[in-house]
């Protein structure tokens, strides 16, 4: 699927863990690839593999006990050549080149994803300084504080000099916003972005996220497990669950036809607002990634589970121009 | 009759004189002294020393001039003076064969009765900045320190004093004086000679801090500019002629401080003005300089001393440490030399026969059997090759041999190691019974001493070994440690049942241990301190003596005023007779050597020679000044 | 207001937290975490409380409860028709008091103590309370609180960090209930867990109210999750309740800028909508230096001149008068409702 | 197709698959039991408490024992093999001599004089733990001697006297924390859980303490116990001494852990449920601080035993007939034992080996403190 | 700023208060005085001293007082530099010898906190960034073997093994022969760093060990900081992520233990000061108490407690600076 509008293209990818207690299979055998200026939106609970599937494009997979064990992760520049970033060094001149200015990266937590010892402004100085041909000082620091303000800090150039913990939360992802696209990125990878932040900064900062999207014409990997962000903001959705994709569709159709039952389970544990309709929660827990049931890790939580999803771990099944990784879609056979 | 005594070099320096006289210069100088001379800063040496310098006589040969001597202390507030002390300067000074010999003085009488001394100056003394030393000098110590009021509680007149009163000091003319006692002093020459007496001051530099000479405004201007805020702390600051610290002050001494303390380096430079010669008249002394280096600690002083960093040291040698020494004798390149001591024993137990805190104690101090037996249970040739290598003598605690009276006999008292005659005497005395840890019983208490012990680091191993001793003739003990300034109280306040003496000393200016007459502090003793207070308080306090120890007591008054030495040698026979017998005082081995370690290019250190710090403060009689480095060494 | 049914009545409610500044510590100022804050809540119903993180809903929660001590104000229990007021009870009273209220925290693993089994955490309010008469009954007592909350009750000699987050709020919620109580403070009970566990626990809740007769007073930030079990629900900013509704006329009918801001901004999570949410502007302003008049006023789309000098007051409103606002302009604006 | 059961009924029967309920302790320890380093200090640790426990029986002699005729003796080896091959255990006699110019005493291995060594050996009496008395040794020679690690000054064996000297080094590093943690633990606790003026009078008092220099008030304190102490009570004295000055860190760490511990949510149920103050620090706040408290206090004990040294060195410390590895040390410390009977110096070696098996132990607890962390 | 400071030394100085009657209280503990010492010495060089003139002389000293009064006395006069007279040094005034070896303490503590620093900061990253390598557990040894061996006994076998082995001939001291009393120049300069190093290496070797261990552990919480995630997403190399950004967050335990450790040293240094004859405080305490002589060892146990008082507080001026989260209230 690697068109030319492709910006990176991810192919069964597998990031594990050395635990004391074996191997953690964090991210096991990960496929998808988003287009130039589209959103794809990764959605899964806590342990899922998300944020260790968007570490591993970035190539920062905490060392030395994470690894990316096979696959391969293609990004394509501008002009069309591509590079496999699973084949160089974290630290390599190639992947730096790349970080921060070909892809970008911002995180949840955004009250520890600043340095608090540097200002604002020499934090995403920082940034420019490194992948821009901005030399003169003053140039910089107009720069930053034009990211700034186009990332909607008012008075920019009093707060460029401010450092983190003058800054609300809000601000600060903000902030982490105007620092990731200062060099003009071409995908952001957004992990968990909102998550931590009050419906009402949420608001203002998914909306912002798509003006500057439309704006750059950029395309973005957001990661989050709400899905009611999700449904505003991608074009395609990936449903993750224990480091595999069990669902990968245009976001319309997984909210008006889920196919997964873990899809569907998930989205019937939202409360809608105006119905007092019980909720049908998915039963049980996520299982520990190190003793995954033999068939399908959806197995002991699924209300539609078979005697193959015991035994057998369902290959991807495509149907209707979704991927679903479950038994139930045999029939229509197309296994991908 | 007077009695003259005379310098027996004035004939031959006269000779030496009148020989040379047709020469440029009757004596010769330290050649770093001509360019000064030639500049004129210096008078030429002839004018520089007095008429008649007192002449050394060299221990080996004419030394050579010039050089820096380095040794090493380990205690940086007290230690520096000892640049002072070591080469004791005083009116009279000790031979090597313990003798007065007249020393500033050129001469000294003695009136028949033991009462007036009077000395006759050198004429031409100088002191280190040239001013004449003349009687002005002695009366100004005399009148204006001694005498005032304010000043004498620092500078000690105890030693003056006779029958509790100061002597009168006349200056008959500018060099000679007169010191008239209101009894008869028949030691009053030893106690000038010991070390750190000093009858005199520098009375042209020090008049502008004293109150009563100096310019009242400038005095206080002086005053404000300085640490004290009253005069006497300032003259006393400046007049610390005994601890060397003030480099301005003149000195008569072979060197000059000029190192201002506090410092971990001192420095003594020679004195252009000392007033002796040696037999050919070269000017002394010889090393143009001497270092103290100062070191925090006695190991780190070894550490120098055997890689042969010191020129020449003496003081925190350690007998133990003698192996070492030795070991390293070459490699370092110098030489460690067995000077003889005379600490009668180390240690010395003392059992306290006035204790009134425990009658059964007391009682058992004073059965004369019962300390016998302690003395003859102790294997002292053991404990020598134990603790001190067998370098010490096993001996009673009594006189020192070097003493003119002394009797082998007493040192032999009871000091053999006769476990079996100690028995018998315990069974004797009645301690028959024992318990079963076989300690005898003395009235049913089995017999339990605690000896209390002074600071000593290597006390312990000797007291558990004596501990052991005691333990198999049935006797048990403890000891326990007491800090030094608690011993001293706790011993002035009768509260020791048994004590520790270090050293056990004696002179004949320094009876206390032998005999009970004294009970402070530093005079205190040990065995008996009621009977001392006693005495010492002419019958107020204390407790009256049984007949024996009056005896000692009457012999010491009657030395006391005994004009003829010989008589006064026959009287103190008398008290280590009585002590001999008694043994108030337990001795184990005494006579330790002193080591002197000296690099083998540095001469005219005596190969051996009395080391006491009470005949002229171990170096004293030895002529420190006289000690040379070779001139093939100086330029090391 | 009928009164027979309230179980609890809060009145003029403050908690302020010093500020202390310069040379001595002196006390320049305060936060004003619950300023001034006046509800009841009725017998078997669940009353929620939204508001932004920093808006003092914890603080209220907590101080209602007596964990944090009260500036000022009342909070009269009604312990079987007798009204006692907590804030005015110590000691052994108010431990005995207790039992009627109780709580469940929002950290599943900073609310309870990891040293102790299952067992010994549900049986501690026994304990303290001096409930059942040995170790052997209390267990019994555990065991069948555990089966309440869906735990199976062999599992009580295990401790907490074996339990997933979900199972750990059911042990919270076991340990609340064991006094019997008849509120529950839920702190955000939910909002630690992943969406699948929190409809669990959700479920959980309404299914023991239901079969015990439970009040919930109910913080939470998630709108969603507040109107999903709420009768009444609160809206509280910058320590002060802006506006009290029945949860369908809150939702249907906002009476308070600031509520529709809020149910503007929630996500729906409608992919064939392309209207972007609308946003609130700002943040909350640092409560230390809260602004004058309304509150709100600094974010509000409609603010007036009053707005800025005078403090609006809760006002009876709706059709029953049972709803509340603090609004100036209450009856001028015609607030939209949320939009599905 | 499955039928749908209780799913959670089904979760739990899962997690009851796994047959070990581990509380936080056993997990403590298991987590401690994978840091090799700790381990291996815990077990030095162990060996030299057993060691000084068993000191009267391991030791060949007693402190007592004194061989005026071996003084300084050099260490000996046991040796298993003779001139005809394998032997029972033996070690060679010394030739001692002493050199007449230099005073050096010169002991050679004698060949001819094998002492065959006598295990279970009745030697000197001693007082096993103070509750009886017995002859009984582990090993010992029946004639001859057998000084493994050589002769001291005074011709102690030096075996002997470095085990039952660590019976106070070690005993002291044990009770001087055992009293800092006691102190440290009140004081902490009311500070940090009573707060308000309290604790700014304890926090007052603990800053006073840091910032008193420690040497100096070592020599005072140390300087000050009366003299005619028996050896116990010095013993004591300088146990209290040291502890005295330890207190302040624990008490810091204590009331901040408190503090922290104070905010936490449980806290917050047990006072819901009517729980009393004292309730509270006994069964939530002290046990929660309790393991950071034990492994500070395992931290502070190497600083214990160098502690004990300085004072020794400074010859403040423990006093003769006692000894300790600090009074050992001490005596050591000159230039004549490095250069003529360096063996003096084991006992530093036993310092430093304890401390590093106390500083191993205490970093291992120290990780496993918090056995949720990864 | 301003303000925090100023009111951080206005806390300091009951602090002191308090601290100086303690110590004052605390010298008078042991029994006897200076004078019993005093005469103690001169008796053991055979001169007798009768108890009317102990009495004079304590009268002279002051030392018949009640304590307050002798406590007022020294206190008095502080402002002035004046912290009454040594009775050691005849009397001279405690703040002229103080001031001889407040430079050589300060320099020998700076010295080694640097060298501490220095070293173990390098090492502490080296060992965080290489976790569970060879290297680090090598350094964790080192580290730990460091902890503890007693400083005095290096300090001694140093010395030994420079002697015999070396033959090194003075190891001690702070200056070679020749330039003890010389006046300043760069060759004394050179002279005094060749002598330096010995204590420094030896009072620092513990404190090395504590800096590599500190540094390790904070540096690892730091780099799982998000931050440094930021500073990796960024681009920048690992080398400036791990100097710039995590290196400067982990550096304030650094900092604070730096500030707490100042004054330790300079009393921790008593020992080596002795063993090594360094012109510190150390050994001018140690006989100062031992001969109570209640002004000087007084004003140098005051002296060290400002000096933490002050290392602490510059610790946190200097923490302030480095972290801006730091409220000054």
């Amino acid at each position: 699927m690697s068109s030319s509008n492709c910006v990176i293209d991810v192919k069964n990818l597998q990031t594990f863990f050395n635990t004391e207690n074996g191997v953690v299979k964090a991210v096991n055998g990960v496929s998808f690839s988003i287009e130039k200026g589209k959103t794809l939106g990764i959605v899964g609970e806590s342990g899922c593999g998300k944020s260790m599937t968007s570490m591993s494009l970035m190539n920062l997979v905490p060392r030395p006990k994470g690894f990316i064990a096979g696959g391969e992760i293609n990004y394509f520049y501008e002009d069309g050549s591509k590079i496999d970033i699973t084949e160089y060094d974290h630290d390599s001149e190639k992947m730096r080149k790349i970080r921060g200015n070909e892809m970008a990266m911002i995180f949840q937590e955004p009250m520890t994803s600043l340095n608090p010892v540097y200002t604002v402004g020499d934090q995403i100085i920082e940034a420019i300084k490194l992948h821009q041909n901005y030399k003169n000082k003053d140039e910089l620091r107009e720069r930053a504080v034009k990211m700034l303000k186009k990332v909607g800090i008012s008075a920019p150039e009093n707060r460029v000099d401010e450092y983190p913990h003058e800054f609300s939360g809000g601000m600060r992802q903000r902030a982490m916003i105007a620092m990731a696209l200062s060099c003009n990125p071409r995908l952001l990878i957004a992990d968990e972005p909102t998550t931590a932040l009050d419906v009402t900064v949420e608001a203002q900062i998914i909306n912002l996220m798509g003006e500057l999207q439309k704006d750059m014409d950029m395309s973005i990997m957001f990661i989050t497990h709400d899905l009611g962000v999700i449904g505003d903001i991608a074009d395609e959705v990936m449903v993750m669950y224990t480091g595999k994709v069990v669902e990968k569709s245009d976001t319309k159709s997984l909210f008006s036809n889920p196919k997964h039952p873990y899809t569907r389970g998930l989205l019937n544990s939202r409360p809608v607002i105006g119905s007092k309709k019980r909720l049908e929660p998915i039963e049980g827990s996520v299982p520990d990634l190190l003793h995954l049931p033999e068939g399908c890790d959806f197995y002991d939580r699924c209300p539609k589970a078979m005697e193959i999803c015991k035994n057998e771990d369902p290959p991807v099944f495509e149907v209707e121009d979704c991927k679903v990784k479950c038994w139930l879609y045999r029939e229509e056979e197309k296994a991908s | 009759m007077k009695l003259v005594k005379e310098n027996s070099y004035i004939l031959l320096t006269v000779l030496i004189l009148f020989l040379t006289s047709g020469l440029a210069s009757a004596y010769n100088q330290a050649p770093v002294l001509d360019q000064e001379v030639e500049n004129g800063n210096l008078p030429a040496v002839d004018e520089r020393l007095p008429e008649n310098p007192y002449v050394t006589e060299v221990v080996d040969r004419i030394g050579d001039y010039g050089g820096t001597l380095n040794w090493f202390a380990t205690n940086a507030t007290d230690d520096p003076k000892l640049m002072a002390l070591y080469n004791n300067i005083n009116l009279v000074r000790y031979t090597p064969s313990l003798t007065i010999k007249p020393d500033l003085a050129e001469s000294y009488e003695v009136s028949d009765d033991l009462t007036t001394y009077t000395f006759n100056l050198r004429k031409g003394i100088r002191w280190s900045d040239g001013e004449l030393f003349t009687a002005n000098d002695v009366m100004f110590w005399f009148n204006d320190i001694i005498k005032n009021d304010q000043l004498t509680a620092e500078s000690g007149s105890g030693w003056l004093k006779i029958q509790d009163k100061l002597p009168e000091v006349e200056k008959l003319d500018d060099y000679t004086v007169r010191f008239s006692f209101a009894a008869p002093n028949p030691y009053f020459l030893e106690k000038l000679a010991f070390p750190g007496r000093k009858p005199y001051a520098a009375a042209h530099y020090l008049k502008q801090f004293h109150a009563d000479y100096a310019d009242q405004a400038e005095l206080e201007k002086r005053i404000a500019d300085s640490d004290f805020d009253k005069w006497v702390g300032l003259f006393e600051s400046k007049n610390s002629k005994k601890f060397f610290r003030n480099p301005e002050l003149p000195v008569i001494e072979p060197w000059v401080p000029v190192t201002e303390p506090p410092a971990n380096r001192f420095v003594y430079k020679r004195n252009p003005y000392f007033y002796k010669v040696d037999e050919e008249g070269n000017q002394l002394p010889y090393l143009d300089e001497v270092v103290l280096k100062i070191v925090s600690d006695k190991e780190v002083l070894s550490m120098q001393v055997v890689s042969g960093a010191a020129d020449l040291q003496m003081r925190q040698l350690m007998t133990s440490n003698f192996t070492l020494y030795k070991n390293n004798e070459k490699s370092g390149n110098y030489k460690v030399l067995k000077w003889q001591r005379n600490t009668p024993s180390l240690p010395t137990f003392a059992p306290n026969i006035t204790y009134a805190e425990d009658e059964w104690m007391r009682e058992l101090n004073n059965n004369k059997k019962f300390r016998q037996a302690l003395s003859l249970a102790i294997n002292r040739p053991e404990l020598n090759q134990v603790a001190t290598k067998g370098l010490a003598v096993p001996r009673q605690a009594t006189v020192y041999p070097q003493w003119e009276g002394f009797k082998q006999e007493w040192a032999d008292a009871y000091a053999d190691y006769d476990p079996e005659k100690a028995n018998k005497l315990l069974d004797e005395a009645g301690f028959t019974e024992r318990n079963s840890d076989g300690i005898r019983l003395k009235d049913g208490k089995p017999i339990h001493l605690t000896i209390y012990i002074g600071e000593d680091p290597n006390l312990p191993r000797t007291m558990n070994m004596i501990k052991d001793y005691w333990k198999d003739i049935g006797v048990d003990m403890d000891f326990k440690g007491l800090e030094k300034t608690l011993h001293y109280t706790r011993r002035d306040a009768n509260k020791l049942p048994w004590a520790y003496i270090g050293g056990a000393s004696w002179s004949p200016t320094y009876p206390y241990n032998f005999i009970p007459v004294s009970n402070s502090y530093s005079s205190g003793n040990w065995w008996a301190p009621l009977y001392a207070k006693w005495y010492e308080t002419n019958g107020k306090q204390g407790e009256e003596p049984p007949a024996e120890i009056k005896k000692l007591m009457n012999l010491y008054d009657e030395i006391q005023i005994t004009k003829d030495q010989d008589e006064r040698v026959e009287l103190w026979q008398k008290v280590f007779d009585i002590h001999a017998e008694n043994v108030w005082m337990i001795g184990t081995n005494g006579l330790h050597p002193q080591f002197v370690i000296k690099k083998n290019y540095v001469h005219n250190v005596p190969e051996t020679a009395l080391a006491s710090w009470d005949y002229g403060a171990y170096f004293g009689p030895s002529e420190f000044y006289q000690f040379f480095i070779e001139k093939d060494a100086q330029d090391k | 207001m009928s009164k027979e049914e309230t179980i609890l009545e809060v009145n003029n409610l403050k908690k302020y937290f010093p500020i202390r500044k310069g040379f001595f510590k002196r006390v320049v100022g305060h936060v004003k975490a619950v300023d001034d804050v006046s509800f009841f809540i009725n017998k078997g119903e669940t009353l929620g409380l939204v508001g932004e993180s920093g808006c003092g809903k914890s603080t209220l929660g907590r101080t209602v409860l007596q964990l944090l001590e009260p500036t000022a104000g009342d909070v009269i229990y009604n312990d079987q028709g007798v009204k006692k007021d907590l804030a005015e009870t110590k000691g052994q009273e108010l431990r005995k008091l207790r039992r009627n209220i109780q709580m469940i925290f929002q950290d599943p693993f900073s609310s309870l103590d990891s040293r102790l089994s299952v067992r010994d955490i549900v049986a501690e309010p026994l304990t303290v309370q001096g409930i059942g008469k040995d170790r052997e009954e209390r267990t019994e007592m555990v065991k069948e609180l555990l089966e309440q909350v869906g735990l199976n009750s062999y599992q009580m000699n295990r401790y907490p960090h074996e339990f997933s987050g979900g199972q750990r709020q059911r042990i919270g919620i076991a340990r609340a209930l064991a006094l019997n109580p008849e509120l529950i403070i839920c702190d955000e009970p939910v909002s630690a867990l992943d969406v699948s566990v929190q409809a669990q626990v959700l479920n959980l809740l309404s299914d023991l109210q239901k079969d015990l007769g439970l009040t919930y007073l109910f913080i939470a930030h998630d709108l969603g999750v507040v109107e999903y079990i709420s009768d009444r629900i609160m809206v509280m900013y910058l320590g002060k309740i802006v506006e009290v509704a029945d949860s369908d006329t809150l939702y249907q009918n906002p009476q308070h800028p600031y509520t529709e801001a809020l149910l503007k901004s929630i996500a729906i999570g409608d992919p064939f909508s392309n209207e972007p949410r609308e946003a609130l502007e700002g943040t909350v302003p640092d409560p230390a230096n809260p602004p004058s008049g309304c509150k709100f006023h600094t974010r509000c789309p409609y603010c007036s001149d009053i707005c800025k000098t005078k403090e609006p007051e809760l006002i009876p409103t709706g059709e029953d008068y049972n709803n509340y606002v603090a609004c100036h302009s209450r009856d001028s604006l015609n607030l939209e409702s949320f939009k599905k | 197709m499955k039928t749908e059961t209780n799913q959670s009924e089904k979760n739990i029967n899962e997690i009851d698959e796994s047959p070990e309920i581990l509380s936080r302790n056993q997990l403590m320890w298991r987590k401690f039991k994978r840091n090799k380093l700790g381990v291996a200090g815990g077990i030095v640790v162990l060996l030299f408490y057993l060691m000084v426990i068993f000191g009267g029986f391991l030791s060949p002699y007693t402190l007592d024992h004194k061989d005026y005729s071996n003084i300084t003796a050099p260490p000996r080896r046991i040796r298993i093999i003779d001139q005809d091959g394998l032997s029972a255990p033996f070690v060679y006699g010394y030739k001692a001599s002493m050199d007449p110019e230099t005073l050096q005493r010169n002991y050679e291995i004698d060949k001819n004089s094998k002492y065959y060594i006598d295990f279970l050996h009745r030697g000197d009496e001693y007082n096993f733990l103070g509750l009886f008395k017995t002859d009984l040794h582990l090993f010992g020679v029946n004639e001859g001697q057998m000084y493994l690690l050589g002769t001291d000054e005074t011709g102690s064996d030096l075996l002997t006297k470095i085990i039952l000297g660590g019976r106070i080094s070690l005993s002291i590093s044990l009770l001087g924390p055992l009293i800092s943690l006691i102190i440290g633990a009140i004081l902490g606790t009311v500070s940090g859980y009573v707060g308000g003026v309290v604790d700014g009078v304890i926090q007052r008092i603990i800053e006073f303490f840091k910032s008193f220099p420690r040497i100096p008030l070592w020599l005072t304190l140390a300087a000050a116990l009366p003299a005619n102490w028996s050896s116990l009570r010095v013993y004591i004295g300088i146990v209290v001494i040291l502890a005295f000055l330890g207190w302040t860190g624990l008490a810091r760490m204590v009331r901040g852990k408190i503090m922290s511990l104070r905010e936490e949510d449980f806290v917050s149920a047990a006072i819901a449920s009517g729980s009393t103050g004292w309730w509270i620090v006994r069964k939530h706040l002290i046990p929660n601080a309790m393991s950071q408290l034990i492994v500070s206090a395992t931290l502070s004990i190497p600083s214990m035993i160098l502690a004990e040294a300085s004072l020794s060195f400074l010859g403040l410390g423990i006093r003769a007939p006692m000894t300790s590895w600090g009074v050992l040390l001490q005596e050591a410390q000159n230039v004549r034992t490095i250069a003529l009977h360096p063996w003096l110096f084991t006992p530093a070696l036993f310092i430093i080996v304890a401390i590093l098996g106390f500083n191993f132990l205490g970093d291992g607890l120290r990780d496993a403190a918090d056995p949720f962390s990864n | 700023m301003i303000n925090y400071i100023s009111r951080r030394v206005a806390v300091m100085i009951p602090v002191l208060i308090l601290i100086s009657m303690f110590i004052f209280f605390i010298i008078q503990l042991p029994p006897g005085n200076y004078l019993d010492s005093y005469v103690a010495l001169v008796s053991s060089q055979g001169e007798t001293i009768s108890a009317e003139r102990v009495q004079k002389l304590e009268e002279r000293y002051g030392l018949n007082q009640p304590v307050y009064v002798k406590y007022w006395k020294w206190v008095k006069g502080f402002v002035f530099l004046d912290f009454g007279n040594s009775f050691q040094y005849d009397s001279a005034s405690v703040w002229s010898i103080v001031k001889q070896y407040l430079g050589y303490s300060i320099l020998i503590a700076g010295s080694t906190q640097i060298f501490m620093i220095v070293v173990g900061i390098p090492i502490g990253i080296y060992s965080a960034t290489h976790q569970y390598s060879f290297g680090d557990y090598f350094w964790t040894f080192i580290g730990f073997i460091g902890l503890s061996i007693p400083n005095f006994m290096l300090a001694l076998i140093l010395m030994y093994v420079g002697y015999f082995v070396f033959g090194i001939p003075s190891l001690g001291g702070l200056f070679s022969e020749q330039y003890v009393t010389a006046p300043w120049s760069i060759a004394k300069f050179i002279d005094l760093l060749a002598h330096l190093w010995i204590p420094v290496v030896v009072l620092g070797t513990a404190g090395t060990a504590g800096v590599i261990r500190t540094m390790r552990a904070n540096l690892l919480d730091v780099l799982n900081m998000q931050y440094i995630s930021t500073a990796r997403a960024k681009g920048l190399k690992e080398s400036v992520v791990i100097y710039k950004h995590a290196v400067r967050n982990a550096l304030h335990v650094i900092i604070m233990w730096a500030g707490m450790r100042l004054p330790k040293l300079i009393s921790g240094s008593t020992v080596v000061s002795i063993v090594l004859s360094l012109p510190t405080l150390g050994p001018i305490i140690y006989s100062a108490l031992r001969s109570q002589d209640m002004y000087l060892a007084g004003t140098v146990l005051l002296f060290q407690c400002i000096l933490l008082l002050v290392g602490n507080l510059v610790a946190d001026i200097i923490l302030a600076v480095v972290d801006p989260r730091i409220q000054y209230n």
